[in-house]
């Protein structure tokens, strides 16, 4: 007997399948549609009066947030099985570090700041 | 491109009851396919970056993106996520009306994104943007091009959604199907909300 | 869902609600292709070993192509200033050389392997996406025809296998071989990543009960860090070549250093995608040896759950070394030692791998078959081979060694002596399970021993033609910087050349043991276990039926065929065979799974996947052409998209009688 | 059994040619060593390599030897069936640390060199080194230390061969006109690529006078491997000749030298529209300024100014000194080099061979996108040096004009 190897993986086995209807309501879907709007806003308001030193990271926080609202809300990670989650968000910060590891050798970054 | 439109839908049915862990084959693929997408997408995007300040000939980006305008139609997108989610909300009723109805809106917001990109490109392009004008404007078109084949694909497998709804045509899992075709759109609407602000909020 | 994998599917019920489709009326152009035993079930096939055969044999050919390709190389280079070649020609000889045997042979040998072992690995019947299967078997191919046509249309691609930006646009590279390169490769691309998501599903959803992941064979997981690392890597290049597509094509600048672009990017993207795809190359080959060393030293895969998580780890690490390539590209020295120290950690979990194999094999039982002597060349050449990259990541002297012999001799050490060597035993160790005939042994011998003399001879001296300076790529190399002695150029390109002769002779046994094999009447049916299997591929027929397994068995063991064959006594822990495999087998079959459908063929995959290369035509050549493929993607998609994975009940032919499998459906020839 | 014979037998070449590998650093006489130092950067570089080349080598003997004995003992002689162990943990993490820890004393001296090698703060000398398909210019600017201390008044141009003087921290400014090369003389120093639109630095400094080969290593396209290249290291004093001597005004050849006087004629109508002469008159009085036609891709041919100084031509692809005189340079003490070098090319000693055979048909000799056949292939656009369909009476005349030009 192999009881060395008799490892799980958090892969494993998710308990059968979930409800058919999962997610929110179609309320709380309008609600966020709403904040996301909101949040748009904002982003565009930055165009027209000036953040100073703001500029740069309030732009990337709300896209940041609104990638993960649309992502956790309208796409269902947040309710969905986490391999799901896992997949799409390996291949997310892959992209964003091994790209921003081949700009920063460009001095991309440097030229900037 | 191509394989978007084979992984959903059609090989489906009844993989949810017996696989391993408990999933659909199709959902897994399909999340797998976006994370792929987020690489494709990210090289795009990176080339932009790099190469968005070098214009030798033509404009430059901050004299000719037209934010107002562009903001209308990033919020028609983010809109659309909206329908979207409505129309999946409705497939998971099993509600075929009102799915179909928030589908044919989805495509609908998704179409006025289309054409709002195509008058924009025409506009630069009249502006003196053409694809070879600069780097600027090969990357430029580009990235964005891609994204608007994305779109555009995403309203034919809307529309083909639609369609196959309504003669009850879809083997298989409907509401799956539809949460298919959605979280291929949301994943387009996404990737956009990273452009608008990369490209088009910060300038130059 | 492709394939109703358990007895009690029920396809007209879905999702709880009834679905009003009768599939047979929902077809498109075609009616469904019939089963038949002739050429056309290939063309039509949606099942994964005629597919993995296909693979195989298509990936094999193109290897005999790249080798060809390789020994016009070395007859060019047997002495100074040959003649053999022009310039020309040999540019594009080892561009086509390289690509060739990497996108044309070593990927889809892999994919062979993968698709034909893992279904039957894990105890499943098909792959998840059969058709998608199929269709990525169909770009690979016309991907790969299309891409050596150039050489009949004006010259193939000539800019080095990494094809270095500017040297790429067309000003410097006025034929159309570079089109037909990136294009090429961009179809092919389409078959990796179909396969990467077809695979990785099929291995998270479709293991038989009781198959958990640390239960899976080593072979199955490195399939799945494989097919990881071309989900995230193929995107990568695929951008790459779209901007050399444009660039070519519609004029873009993205490589035109006069409008300001940095030649750098291409290097970035390229490699950003070119340093994982040699793990691609070399972990499915890995996996190989580490499911025949345990096999041929009796003994289990010592560290198994190490074995794999520096599968992963390799996968891992390997994402951010890739500018090791661009040493001397000029970085600035921050960025290069951060890759430096980066190259370096990638030697700690692969010499994990060594550590274990070793150990595998010792205190074992070793008989050295074939496959167990490929496997243990493995071992040897390829750590050759990574102690030279070791010495490429200390970054300094990679600024000799670059682009000269040197590397050269690296990456056919740790390709050929890795990749290729465990292929090569792969072939030995699963023929008689895919063929029923065991490969020759004695033929086996000689055609090994062949290849480890000429592999050696052949690159082994490009170590001292490479440090004693010899730069690669060179059309010609001349006396005057050959020096003199022991150390002379001439002589160590002499017998690198006559080397490859010997390789050539080596890999022709192969040919020759197949062809002799399956027509010599001396060589008997193989044994069903020939090698005292331990995995779940051995505990089915050989070849395996369409569905694989009568009844799918439940796993409670790593190795569960060789816990199904011994037993360990409790008291003297002494392990006695208590069952052949032929009991396992008949144990199994006596409660076969009823009502097993297959997935049904299908036109459709090689239709769309034919129109890929009709596009390429039409980017290169005529937009009418284009027009025409484009329509054909529309009209196949739709078709394809309209007829169901699988036909309805009533398709089936009642089974055959007197067919062996009693009371299960085989699939029967359908209308 | 016979099989662990055959197991030593794979074993004894990987084991010899490991040991090849690492006595390759006492090879003589191969012009493009990587082993054999001749300055310091190079010698950085080379102290770095050896112990990392001697430890891989006994890593590699270490896991051969294993490889070897689990063979030999373990092989099938009958024994029972072996426990079914699975692994032993602390041997597991023991032979994962040793490797670490080897990696990590691999790497500190390899950072370390990493950025010695990258200093240039106190560079003596600057110069600037462009490649173009398939030949090196070099462009010696005439400021600061290069006007002030090594006399450099004016910019000087040549192509092929690189001269610096001794024990001279000499900074390499590397760029390129068209595609990537990459700059390297192995026993001056590891090499660099040489990117359009950018430039990117290079040391270079060699402890004794002599002729140190190399080659372009970036593949760049067709003529590949026909861009090679030479650096050349004189002493102070020499290098002060040397530098004297390009900067000498130029004179058209002597009145009794009618065959040059021609070969200058002929120079004006078919050559200087390429190649410039520094100081070279038109026929009206003018200096004459090379000014390749809008077909010439990255518009530059090779300075000939001195063309008779340097001793090989075309991307140091061919000798301008016949073998005799050739090895007389290449093998001369490197007391003797300066002197030998610097008597350039004289009459007796020209290859007429080669440089006659370059005149008459230029692409046929090296593989140049300058066929005008295949012109329509590149939108007209040509590469290199066209055959200019000369008689042997031109041929003859410019072979005696270009020997004026010392
Ligand atoms: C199968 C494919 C494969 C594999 C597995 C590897 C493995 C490695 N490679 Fe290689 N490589 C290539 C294929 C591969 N390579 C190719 C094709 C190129 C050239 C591309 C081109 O230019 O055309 C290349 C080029 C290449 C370069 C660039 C050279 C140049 O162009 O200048 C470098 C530089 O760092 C490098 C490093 C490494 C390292 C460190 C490993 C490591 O993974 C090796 C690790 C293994 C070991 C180290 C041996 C076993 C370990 C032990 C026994 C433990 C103890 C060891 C120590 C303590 C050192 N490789
Ligand atoms: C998996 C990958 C792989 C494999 C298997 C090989 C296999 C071989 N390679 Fe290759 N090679 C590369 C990948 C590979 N190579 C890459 C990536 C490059 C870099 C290219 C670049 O710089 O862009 C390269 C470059 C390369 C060069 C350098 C070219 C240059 O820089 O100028 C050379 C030179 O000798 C060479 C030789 C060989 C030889 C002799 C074989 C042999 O092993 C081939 C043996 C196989 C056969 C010979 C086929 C068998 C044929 C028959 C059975 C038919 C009967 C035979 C006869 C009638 C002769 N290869
Ligand atoms: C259209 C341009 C062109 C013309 C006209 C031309 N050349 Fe050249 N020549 C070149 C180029 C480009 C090279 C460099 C080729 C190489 O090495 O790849 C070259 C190289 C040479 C060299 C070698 C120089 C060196 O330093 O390596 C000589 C000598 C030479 N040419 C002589 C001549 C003579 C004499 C003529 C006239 C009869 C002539 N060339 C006309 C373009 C031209
Ligand atoms: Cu220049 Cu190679
Ligand atoms: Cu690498």
């Amino acid at each position: 007997m192999s009881t060395a190897t008799e490892h799980n993986t958090s892969t494993e086995h998710a308990d059968g399948h979930a409800d058919e209807h999962h997610g929110a309501s179609d309320k709380q879907y309008i609600v966020i549609a709403l904040i996301l709007a909101a949040l748009t806003a904002i982003e565009v308001s930055t165009y027209y009066i000036d953040f100073g030193p703001l500029f740069m990271p309030t732009l990337f926080v709300l896209m940041t947030v609104k990638f993960i609202v649309v992502a956790s809300y309208f796409m269902h990670l947040k309710f969905d099985n986490k391999l799901f989650s896992y997949l799409f968000y390996t291949g997310l910060i892959l992209a964003v570090l091994v790209y921003a590891g081949a700009l920063s050798t460009f001095k991309f970054f440097l030229q900037k700041g | 491109m191509a394989d978007t439109a084979i992984s959903h839908g059609h090989d489906s049915g009844h993989g949810a009851h017996v696989t391993s862990t408990g999933l659909s084959n199709n959902k897994m693929a399909m999340w797998m396919f976006l994370g792929s997408e987020c690489l494709l997408f990210g090289g795009l995007i990176s080339t932009y970056m790099l190469y968005k300040g070098r214009v030798n000939s033509g404009p430059q980006p901050d004299q000719i993106f037209d934010i107002p305008f562009t903001s209308v139609s990033s919020f028609v997108l983010l809109m659309s996520s909206l329908t979207m989610v409505l129309a999946v909300s409705a497939a998971q009723r099993k509600d075929d009306r009102n799915t179909n109805l928030w589908l044919t809106i989805t495509a609908l917001l998704g179409a006025m994104f289309v054409g709002g990109q195509v008058y924009e490109f025409t506009a630069f392009y009249r502006e003196g943007l053409g694809f070879t004008t600069s780097l600027f404007g090969s990357s430029f078109y580009t990235l964005t091009g891609f994204h608007g084949v994305h779109v555009s694909v995403g309203i034919i497998m809307l529309m083909a959604l639609v369609g196959m709804i309504s003669r009850n045509r879809i083997p298989g899992n409907k509401a799956e199907a539809v949460e298919m075709v959605g979280l291929y759109w949301h994943f387009v609407d996404v990737v956009w909300i990273v452009i608008f602000t990369l490209v088009y909020l910060i300038p130059a | 869902m492709a394939i109703i994998e358990r007895p009690s599917s029920e396809v007209a019920v879905a999702g709880g609600a009834t679905v009003g489709v009768k599939p047979s009326e929902a077809l498109g152009v075609f009616k469904r292709p019939a089963a038949s035993t002739s050429w056309r079930d290939w063309i039509v096939t949606v099942d994964h070993k005629k597919l993995g055969i296909m693979y195989g044999v298509a990936a094999f050919f193109f290897f005999i192509v790249g080798g060809l390709e390789a020994v016009l190389i070395r007859l060019q280079l047997i002495a100074p200033d040959g003649k053999v070649l022009n310039a020309d020609q040999y540019n594009q000889m080892f561009t086509m050389h390289a690509t060739t045997m990497v996108f044309l042979f070593v990927m889809p040998m892999a994919a062979a392997f993968a698709n034909y072992f893992v279904p039957l690995q894990i105890g499943a019947r098909d792959v998840a996406f059969p058709r998608i299967n199929a269709f990525g078997f169909w770009c690979f191919l016309f991907g790969g025809i299309f891409l050596n046509t150039s050489w009949f249309l004006g010259g193939a691609a000539d800019g080095g296998w990494f094809m270095y930006a500017p040297n790429s646009s067309t000003l410097f590279s006025p034929s159309h071989g570079i089109d037909f390169w990136s294009m090429g490769l961009q179809i092919t691309g389409i078959a990796s990543l179909t396969g990467a998501i077809n695979l990785i599903v099929t291995i998270l959803n479709m293991r038989a009960p009781g198959m958990k992941m640390m239960r899976m064979p080593i072979f199955t997981w490195m399939v799945l860090v494989v097919q990881f690392l071309l989900l995230f890597a193929i995107p990568v290049i695929t951008v790459a070549l779209f901007l050399l597509t444009f660039q070519r094509s519609f004029d873009a600048t993205f490589f035109d250093v006069a409008s300001g672009a940095d030649p750098l990017l291409w290097q970035h993207l390229f490699w950003i995608f070119g340093h994982p795809e040699v793990y691609i190359l070399i972990l499915p080959s890995f996996g190989i040896v580490s499911e025949i060393l345990p096999v041929f030293s009796k003994k289990p895969l010592f560290g198994y759950p190490i074995v794999a998580m520096s599968g992963a780890a390799i996968g891992f690490v390997g994402w951010g070394v890739w500018a090791h390539h661009m040493f001397a590209s000029g970085l600035g020295p921050v960025s290069v030692t951060v890759f430096s120290l980066a190259t370096m950690a990638i030697a700690v979990p692969t010499g994990v791998k060594i550590v274990n194999w070793v150990m595998t094999m010792w205190g074992g039982k070793l008989s050295f078959t074939v496959p167990m002597l490929f496997s243990i060349a493995l071992v040897v050449q390829f750590t050759i081979g990574g102690l030279s990259g070791v010495t490429h990541a200390v970054a300094p002297s990679d600024t000799q060694q670059t682009d000269t012999y040197y590397i050269v001799a690296h990456f056919h050490y740790v390709l050929f002596g890795g990749a290729i060597f465990g292929l090569f035993a792969g072939f030995y160790y699963w023929w008689p399970k895919m063929f029923r005939k065991q490969l020759s042994e004695s033929l086996g011998r000689w055609n090994f021993w062949l290849m480890v003399i000429g592999m050696n001879m052949t690159f082994g001296p490009m170590h001292m033609l490479g440090l004693q300076g010899q730069p690669r790529r060179m059309a010609v190399w001349t006396e005057a910087r050959a020096g003199e002695g022991f150390f002379n150029l001439g002589f160590w390109n002499r017998i690198s050349s006559i080397g490859s002769l010997v390789l050539s002779l080596g890999v022709l046994l192969f040919i020759i043991n197949i062809v002799y094999t399956h027509k010599s009447k001396k060589v008997a049916i193989a044994p069903l276990d020939p090698w005292d299997g331990r995995t779940l591929e051995w505990m089915t027929d050989s070849p395996p039926k369409e569905h694989n397994f009568d009844s799918i068995p439940t796993i409670n063991n790593l190795d569960e065929f060789f816990h199904r064959k011994y037993a360990q006594d409790a008291t003297t822990h002494e392990i006695t065979q208590v069952a052949t495999a032929e009991e396992v087998l008949a144990e199994m079959n006596a409660h076969p799974d009823e009502h097993i459908h297959m997935p049904s063929r299908s036109y459709w995959p090689i239709l769309l996947a034919l129109a890929l290369p009709v596009i390429g035509y039409g980017l290169i050549y005529n937009r009418v052409i284009l027009a025409v493929g484009v329509a054909m993607i529309v009209l196949t998609m739709f078709g394809w998209a309209m007829e169901p994975s699988t036909a309805a009940d009533d398709d089936f032919d009642p089974p055959a009688p007197g067919d062996g499998g009693g009371h299960t459906k085989e699939l029967a020839p359908l209308g | 059994m016979k099989s662990s014979r055959r197991w030593s037998n794979i074993v004894k070449p990987v084991v010899a040619v490991s040991s090849l590998v690492a006595l390759a650093g006492c090879a003589k006489d191969a012009p493009q060593d990587t082993w054999q130092p001749a300055g310091p950067n190079a010698k950085m570089i080379d102290d770095l390599q050896r112990p990392i080349f001697y430890i891989a080598g006994i890593v590699g003997v270490i896991v051969f030897a294993a490889v070897a004995w689990a063979v030999f003992r373990f092989r099938d002689r009958g024994q029972a069936m072996p426990e079914q162990t699975h692994g032993k943990p602390a041997l597991e993490i023991t032979l994962t640390v040793i490797p670490v820890l080897i990696l990590i004393g691999v790497g500190i001296p390899t950072v370390g060199t990493i950025f010695d090698l990258a200093k240039t703060d106190d560079t003596e000398m600057t110069i600037n080194v462009t490649g173009q398909q398939w030949w090196w210019e070099y462009d010696y600017p005439a400021v600061g230390d290069n006007a002030q201390v090594y006399g450099i008044s004016e910019p000087i141009v040549t192509s092929g061969q690189l001269v610096i003087p001794e024990d001279t921290k000499v900074l390499l400014r590397v760029t390129s006109r068209d595609v990537i090369h990459s700059y390297w003389i192995p026993k001056l120093n590891g090499k660099k690529d040489s990117v359009p639109g950018r430039v990117h630095l290079l040391r270079m400094e060699g402890s004794e006078p002599g002729i140190y080969a190399g080659q372009c290593t970036e593949f760049c396209g067709l003529s590949h491997a026909y861009m090679r290249m030479e650096a050349v290291v004189l002493s102070k004093a020499d290098y002060a000749t040397w530098v004297a001597n390009q900067l000498e005004p130029y004179t058209s050849p002597s009145a009794d030298n009618a065959l040059a006087l021609e070969g200058e004629k002929l120079y004006l109508q078919q050559c200087a529209r390429c190649h410039q002469v520094n100081g070279l008159l038109n026929p009206d009085g003018t200096p004459n300024v090379a000014a390749p036609d809008q077909y010439v891709v990255s518009g530059a041919a090779p300075n000939l100014t001195n063309l008779m100084t340097r001793n090989t031509f075309a991307g140091a692809s061919w000798d301008l000194l016949t073998p005799e005189c050739r090895d007389d340079v290449w093998n001369a003490t490197s007391e003797e080099f300066g002197e030998k070098y610097l008597a350039g090319v004289s009459e007796d000693c020209l290859n007429q061979k080669d440089l006659r055979e370059w005149l008459r048909n230029a692409p046929e000799k090296k593989p140049m996108y300058a066929d005008p056949t295949k012109l329509a292939d590149t939108g007209g656009k040509y590469r290199g040096m066209p055959a200019l369909g000369l008689t042997e009476d031109q041929i003859n005349a410019l072979v005696a004009y270009l020997l004026e030009l010392k």
